[in-house]
């Protein structure tokens, strides 16, 4: 599959770019071509990209929270089934104020993905006027997908968990024993079981 | 809209199918036995199961805890534990089955289990179904999640090897390194056979996970001398890694080896390891013997705040390290960098002073609050056949010491080795090196050769003859008294009547002769207690020629510590150090107690 | 004179509706005039779920994201995870694949069937249908080890070999299943009620499809000749011969005649599969699972599935755990912004229809 | 209402046996589980033939399946579909999520033991459960009517303060009505 030309998407791509200049493009391999992109040149470039590059699918709509650098990254996946090509337009935003302004104007489905986002991530697209409950009812705290929402603790603290289990043992746990090993502590985070 | 005749008729098709019999599974009059591979409830053979709890790690459900079970009968290797399967939690997705290193575990084709009680869905597999035995279905394949075999090591050639005195194993480089690493189950049954237990499974993940810093600094926790361990220790923590049963272990003496090596010199150890030095307390400890187990002493103690004098009889640090393994095992630059970074912290070592000799016993023990000795078995065995006085019959324990001195010996072209273990060996490959041509005879089966398997096979790489079940009988002599020939008999095993194992015995006539130019004798070693004052001597309690120690590595007299070959009867370095990093708790304890 | 709206919840406990979902209803008389999809009724969090578990203990669980079709589910994080490391697959590995996924297709197909009779009144339909898919289904225990959830493919190929006489067992099905195909027709498809019911309802407009993120066999009913397997070939479905086939209309009766010519299609394919499968390996070893990190990087990919495409788009950040896993079912669209506008003007007694003819699958909707 | 067989009552023993072949389902699929019922139900394994069958509404219906992992926005529709059920009826638990939470064990949207919030006569063990189970289950459950022991509904009646405030701990906005039954 990599050995295919990629002359299409280079001709995307050098579209792109002179069109956005800021644009960051790069052709990921055949059929999948990243656009990194300011948050402000997001609705003027899929705008562009439906109307004059045919890429009139709005195939995913995604966020992913980095929630190191405190920004959420929201990817535009787009299709156009004229070139057969995919465009991940991807651009970040700011995690502590998270607003965005709504393609629903573009494609209508992307109002199904903005309300699943505002509700999971908390993100406010700005236009977008059906931002209510969608999946979950009556949630308190914050937004589930956050990756600092703990999921476990809230199902140990919110749900009953069957009694029964309580004589497990870690088997490093119990091998330290055997051997009255101590394991200092900078070790113990590099046991693989904690899985980490 | 028009009438749909033919949509109208055409179901009536249907009715053609009257007569038919019927498919229907008429579950539970008849029963469908479930696909060969159906993934119903588990089944783990008990007396496989090594208690590794990888299923356990590996179950995204959390439904496999790893518990005690009443009555187990647990060998070495084990970690006494077995796998228990909540049933409200498990998918049966097997991933359990497909990462069991040993096998024990698989799924069965029973699936059928409906209760009222919630409480009654815990299944310690094998142990709640003994019949699932019979009932398998999916079941590990050894090629599913884990992998068996180990990364290579790679080797200088066998025919290159013996040109020089360079390092054999060349080490892992960081990609083979990383990949051996990732093989890791993290269980840590190894550590059950390392005297010292030091922390196998963390520094094997720091590794993996890219930290390498993180793995030396790791080692340094119980191991001053990881880097001579990573090159010659006899890793019997190898032998029960979890894969042994179906494959290869994890070559945790080369990932060792590969983690200290990235460390370039002494000062970096420092940096890395950075050690929390207590402030000096006052106390004063004797070290008599600087080999690997009196050095790990010096060194813990010397963190401690305590004051350490190492005496060692020779001019370089490293006692059996030092002199006993040939260079081309482990580099003298690398036992430098070692010993140099254990003085950096505080360790002092006064060379060329042999107790009883240069400095009185006695005088340590006015000076020290307490002593620890590892003085090693440095007095051969004698072969005790006639010509072993003749010049050409030497000991490979001081012929190996004077070969690391870089002296010269002459051996002539043709010698043979008498002795089955790692200094026999030693003596033959370095032999090889000198340019001649080397036989091993050996009393018993090359199986029961108690030298290292990889270093058997490396000498037979290079050319070394080993010729099993030979005893020899006499060294023939010129007139010069130099060996001329050395004549032995072939042997046939013996089984042992009581169990134990077979015993060589001479085959009446069977005797040959061959002419070599040196003997080698390699049969063993005791310790020298000659410097010990008698009335300790009396009062040290000795059996077989090794003292008796305690727990804490502590002789029958409260102050006198004792480690290594002359304590333990594993005689490899890894004990020497178990006994050292061991005795400096019984020291601590000791003096601090008598503190108070 | 315009009667009076009254307001009507149409599941989520209700016979007909595609599974745990709820439609609610603005309804004039017996026509809808506004429609309101509710769902997170099968809520799991698969996504942040995944987040807590190593690339490989994904797997188990994301089988479960659609029910009646887990295959592509697999395959999809199995090939997303692919792309990220630069993983070759097996050829052998590949054919596997492409045999499961479209027997999945064919089992799917089945069960929307079923549905899809059901819906209009038609009750034998189901009693085949269902009853032929488990012929389908024994297939899937026999090679997989589960009826429902397979657990079968991962990353880097399959888990186990096809075990012995299976190709024979897989022919023979298709064999039977091929003889009742004019049986389903003379029953179901040729049915007065079902064209009756059929013809005319639930219709999606040509022009729109595309837009309003149509996929699968409700595009291609609309007589837009798209499929994944053609647009951007996985695995090796460019090395098969087959054709998408396409019909007019946009209504409930084009899409289950694609469906119903699919059926033929696939049952070709699989065919084509056995015939063509190499021997060989079947399984590029991924490292120790409690140690596979798998390197930064992100990767979209995507899957015809019996509803249409199925998507994937996964992010690595060089750790042992998926940064982000976000699915993109079908019936997402589907089932919410494409389903509120065509229920638009129907028939109360047609919504279930419609909603089975779209095949809304609630839990890859909510995940 | 629930007798006891062991009061001896001839006409518990019909009643009993009455129901016992005579199991609706109400047609509520709430979780995976529910692909396993249309072959249970259809020809391939035909469970007719027990006199299980389908009910499209809660008020007809004797059995309500929990098929699996129970989200909290459906255990608040599950609690009023049982609620609306009538005497007798009974719960099944199916499959390893009813049990102890399955491989949801740590999601944030699924209650986990499912016996805190219905009381569950008769639990599947499977993930999900084979059509055999799923009639096993039920072969289990008729025993229990038979023996007059499948008493779930009685013992909801009688804790309801207990259901009620595990109900509510987990259900943030309760506004439902009471049925009495």
């Amino acid at each position: 599959m990599k050995t295919q030309n990629i002359n299409i998407e280079k001709e995307i791509a050098t579209e792109i770019q002179n069109t956005f200049h800021t644009a960051e493009v790069n052709i990921k391999r055949n059929k999948r071509i990243e656009v990194k992109l300011r948050n402000d040149l997001i609705p003027p470039f899929l705008s562009y990209a439906k109307n004059y590059l045919t890429f009139n699918h709005l195939a995913h709509f995604s966020c992913v929270d980095w929630i190191e650098q405190n920004e959420f990254e929201l990817v535009y996946i787009i299709y156009s089934y004229e070139k057969g090509v995919i465009v991940l337009a991807k651009t970040r935003i700011d995690r502590e104020k998270a607003e965005f302004v709504t393609t629903r104007h573009l494609w209508y489905q992307a109002e199904t993905y903005e309300r699943e986002l505002h509700e999971m991530f908390g993100i406010n697209f700005k236009g977008n006027d059906r931002l209510n409950e969608f999946i979950l009812e009556d949630w308190e705290g914050i937004p589930p997908y956050r990756r600092d929402f703990d999921t476990v603790k809230y199902a140990t603290d919110n749900f009953y968990t069957r009694p029964g289990r309580e004589d497990a043992k870690d088997v490093r746990e119990n091998v330290t024993k055997i051997n009255k090993e101590e394991i200092p502590e900078f070790a113990k985070e590099y046991s693989v079981r904690s899985l980490k | 809209m028009a009438l749909n005749l033919k949509g109208i008729i055409s179901p009536y098709n249907a009715l053609k199918q009257a007569g038919r019999k019927p498919h229907t599974v008429q579950y539970p009059y008849k029963k469908k036995e479930a696909a060969d591979r159906y993934r119903g409830f588990h089944f783990n053979d008990i007396q496989e199961c090594i208690g590794c709890g990888t299923c356990s790690t590996i179950c995204q459900n959390h439904a496999i805890d790893m518990i005690e079970i009443e009555g187990l009968e647990v060998g070495p290797g084990d970690s006494g534990l077995r796998p228990r399967v909540d049933n409200g939690r498990c998918c049966w997705c097997a991933l359990c089955v497909d990462s069991c290193p040993t096998g024990s575990l698989s799924l069965t084709k029973d699936y059928l289990y409906v209760s009222e009680d919630p409480n009654s869905f815990l299944l310690i597999p094998g142990i709640d179904n003994p019949d699932g035995q019979n009932r398998k279905s999916w079941i590990s394949n050894g090629n599913s999640l884990l992998d068996y075999k180990r990364i290579p090591m790679r080797e200088l050639e066998g025919q290159e090897r013996v040109k020089s005195f360079a390092e054999v194993v060349l080490g892992y480089n960081e990609e083979e390194a990383r990949t051996e690493a990732a093989r890791c189950l993290g269980c840590g049954i190894c550590t059950e056979n390392c005297p010292v237990h030091m922390h196998i499974p963390e520094y094997i993940n720091a590794i993996a996970r890219g930290d390498d810093k993180m793995a030396v600094k790791i080692i340094y926790d119980n191991n001053p001398l990881g880097e001579t361990c990573g090159k010659v220790c006899t890793r019997r923590c190898e032998e029960i890694c979890a894969f042994t049963k179906r494959g290869e272990p994890i070559a945790i003496r080369w990932l060792k080896r590969y983690a200290t090596e990235t460390v370039e010199n002494e000062k970096m150890i420092e940096e890395i390891v950075n050690p929390t030095i207590l402030p000096p307390n006052g106390h004063s400890v004797a070290i008599i013997g600087a080999g690997p187990g009196g050095l790990t002493a010096a060194y813990y103690l010397a963190m401690r705040g305590f004051n350490v004098m190492v005496y060692e009889a020779k001019e370089h640090a490293g006692g059996m390290i030092m002199y006993g393994i040939p260079k081309y095992r482990l580099p003298l630059d690398s036992l430098d960098k070692q010993i140099e970074y254990l003085q950096s912290i505080g360790v002092e070592i006064k060379f060329n002073t042999k107790v009883g000799k240069d400095i009185s016993f006695d005088e340590i023990r006015q000076h020290h609050e307490a002593v620890y000795i590892g003085i090693g078995f440095e007095v051969p065995y004698k072969l005790g056949i006639t010509g072993e006085d003749a010049s050409g019959s030497i000991q490979a324990i001081n012929f190996l010491r004077e070969i690391n001195r870089e002296k010269h010996i002459e051996i002539g072209d043709k010698v043979v080795v008498i002795g089955g273990g790692n200094v026999a060996i030693d003596a033959a490959r370095v032999s090889r090196r000198l340019g001649a041509e080397v036989t091993i005879l050996y009393r018993r089966r090359v199986e029961d050769m108690p030298a290292d398997w990889e270093e058997i096979e490396g000498a037979e790489d290079e050319g070394v003859i080993i010729h099993p079940q030979a005893i020899p009988l006499e060294i023939i002599t010129d007139e010069n008294n130099k060996v001329k020939a050395i004549k032995y008999a072939n042997a046939e095993m013996i089984p042992d009547p009581k169990g134990g194992r077979p015993r060589p015995k001479i085959i009446e006539g069977d005797e040959h002769i061959l002419e070599v130019t040196t003997v080698i004798g390699a049969i063993g070693q005791e310790a020298d207690y000659s410097f010990l004052p008698d009335d300790i001597k009396e009062k040290l309690e000795i059996n077989r020629g090794r003292i008796v120690v305690n727990e804490d590595r502590q002789t029958s007299i409260p102050w006198l510590f004792a480690g290594g070959d002359i304590a333990n009867r594993r005689a490899d370095a890894i004990g020497a150090i178990a006994d050292g990093f061991n005795a400096v708790k019984g020291i601590e304890k000791f003096i601090l107690k008598e503190d108070k | 004179m315009r009667e009076k709206e009254t307001t009507l919840y149409l599941g989520p406990q209700h016979p007909g509706v595609t599974g745990n979902m709820m439609v609610k209803l603005k309804v004039a008389g017996d026509t809808v005039v506004k429609a309101e999809t509710h769902v997170g009724y099968l809520h799991r969090a698969f996504e942040k779920l995944m987040e807590q578990r190593t690339w490989m203990q994904s797997f188990p669980i994301v089988c479960r994201i659609c029910v009646p079709e887990p295959d592509p589910n697999e395959e999809n994080l199995a090939r997303a995870i692919e792309e990220i490391e630069g993983r070759e697959v097996p050829e052998r590995a590949k054919y596997i694949r492409v045999m499961i996924l479209e027997l999945s297709r064919l089992a799917a197909y089945m069960l929307w069937m079923g549905g899809q009779a059901g819906t209009a009144g038609l009750y034998t339909v189901p009693q085949w249908s269902v009853g032929d898919r488990d012929y389908i289904i024994d297939l899937f225990e026999e090679l997989t080890g589960g009826r429902i959830y397979h657990m079968y493919i991962w990353a880097g190929g399959v888990r186990r070999d096809l075990p012995e006489g299976f190709a024979d067992k897989v022919l023979r099905t298709m064999d039977y299943l091929e003889s009742r195909l004019p049986e389903y027709d003379k029953l179901f498809f040729e049915n007065a009620i079902f064209q009756k019911r059929a013809k005319g309802v639930g219709i999606i407009d040509k022009d729109k499809a595309l837009e309003w993120g149509v996929v699968g066999p409700p595009l291609r009913g609309c007589g837009i000749k798209h499929d994944v397997r053609i647009d951007e070939p996985y695995e090796v479905y460019d090395k098969l011969d087959f054709v998408v086939p396409t019909h007019e209309g946009g209504d409930v009766w084009s899409r289950a005649m694609v469906r119903r010519q699919e059926m033929e299609q696939s049952i070709s394919i699989i065919r084509q599969v056995i015939d063509k499968m190499p021997a060989g390996e079947y399984y590029n070893k991924v490292p120790n699972p409690l140690n596979w990190y798998v390197p930064e990087g992100d990767a979209y990919v995507k899957t015809e599935s019996a509803r249409g495409e199925f998507g994937y788009y996964a992010v690595s950040d060089g750790g042992l755990k998926p940064r982000r896993v976000h699915v993109r079912g079908p019936a997402y669209v589907h089932g919410v912004s494409l389903l509120e506008k065509i229920l638009v003007g129907a028939n109360i007694s047609d919504v279930a229809f419609i909603m089975n003819s779209l095949g809304v699958c609630p839990p890859e909707i909510e995940r | 209402m629930i007798y006891d067989k062991s009061s001896g009552k001839i006409v518990d023993i019909i009643k009993n046996y009455a129901r016992k072949h005579s199991l609706w389902i109400v047609a509520y699929g709430t979780g995976c589980g529910a692909i396993e019922l249309p072959p249970t139900m259809t020809s391939r394994y035909d469970a007719e033939r027990f006199g299980i069958r389908g009910s499209a509404t809660p008020r007809q219906a004797d059995v309500l399946l929990i098929t699996g992992y129970l989200a909290v926005k459906t255990l608040k529709r599950v609690i009023r579909t049982y609620e609306q059920m009538q005497d007798p009826k009974y719960v099944i638990g199916f499959g390893s999520c009813t049990i102890n939470g399955g491989m949801y064990w740590d999601s944030y949207n699924t209650v986990k033991a499912l016996d805190r919030y219905l009381p569950v006569d008769v639990y599947i063990n499977g993930c999900m459960p084979r059509p055999e189970a799923v009639i096993s289950g039920f072969i289990e459950l008729q025993k229990l009517i038979e023996a007059g022991k499948a008493n779930g509904a009685k013992k909801y009646k009688e804790n309801l303060d207990w259901y009620r405030e595990n109900q509510r701990k987990v259900i943030k906005n309760w506004k439902m009505p009471d049925y009495n039954w």
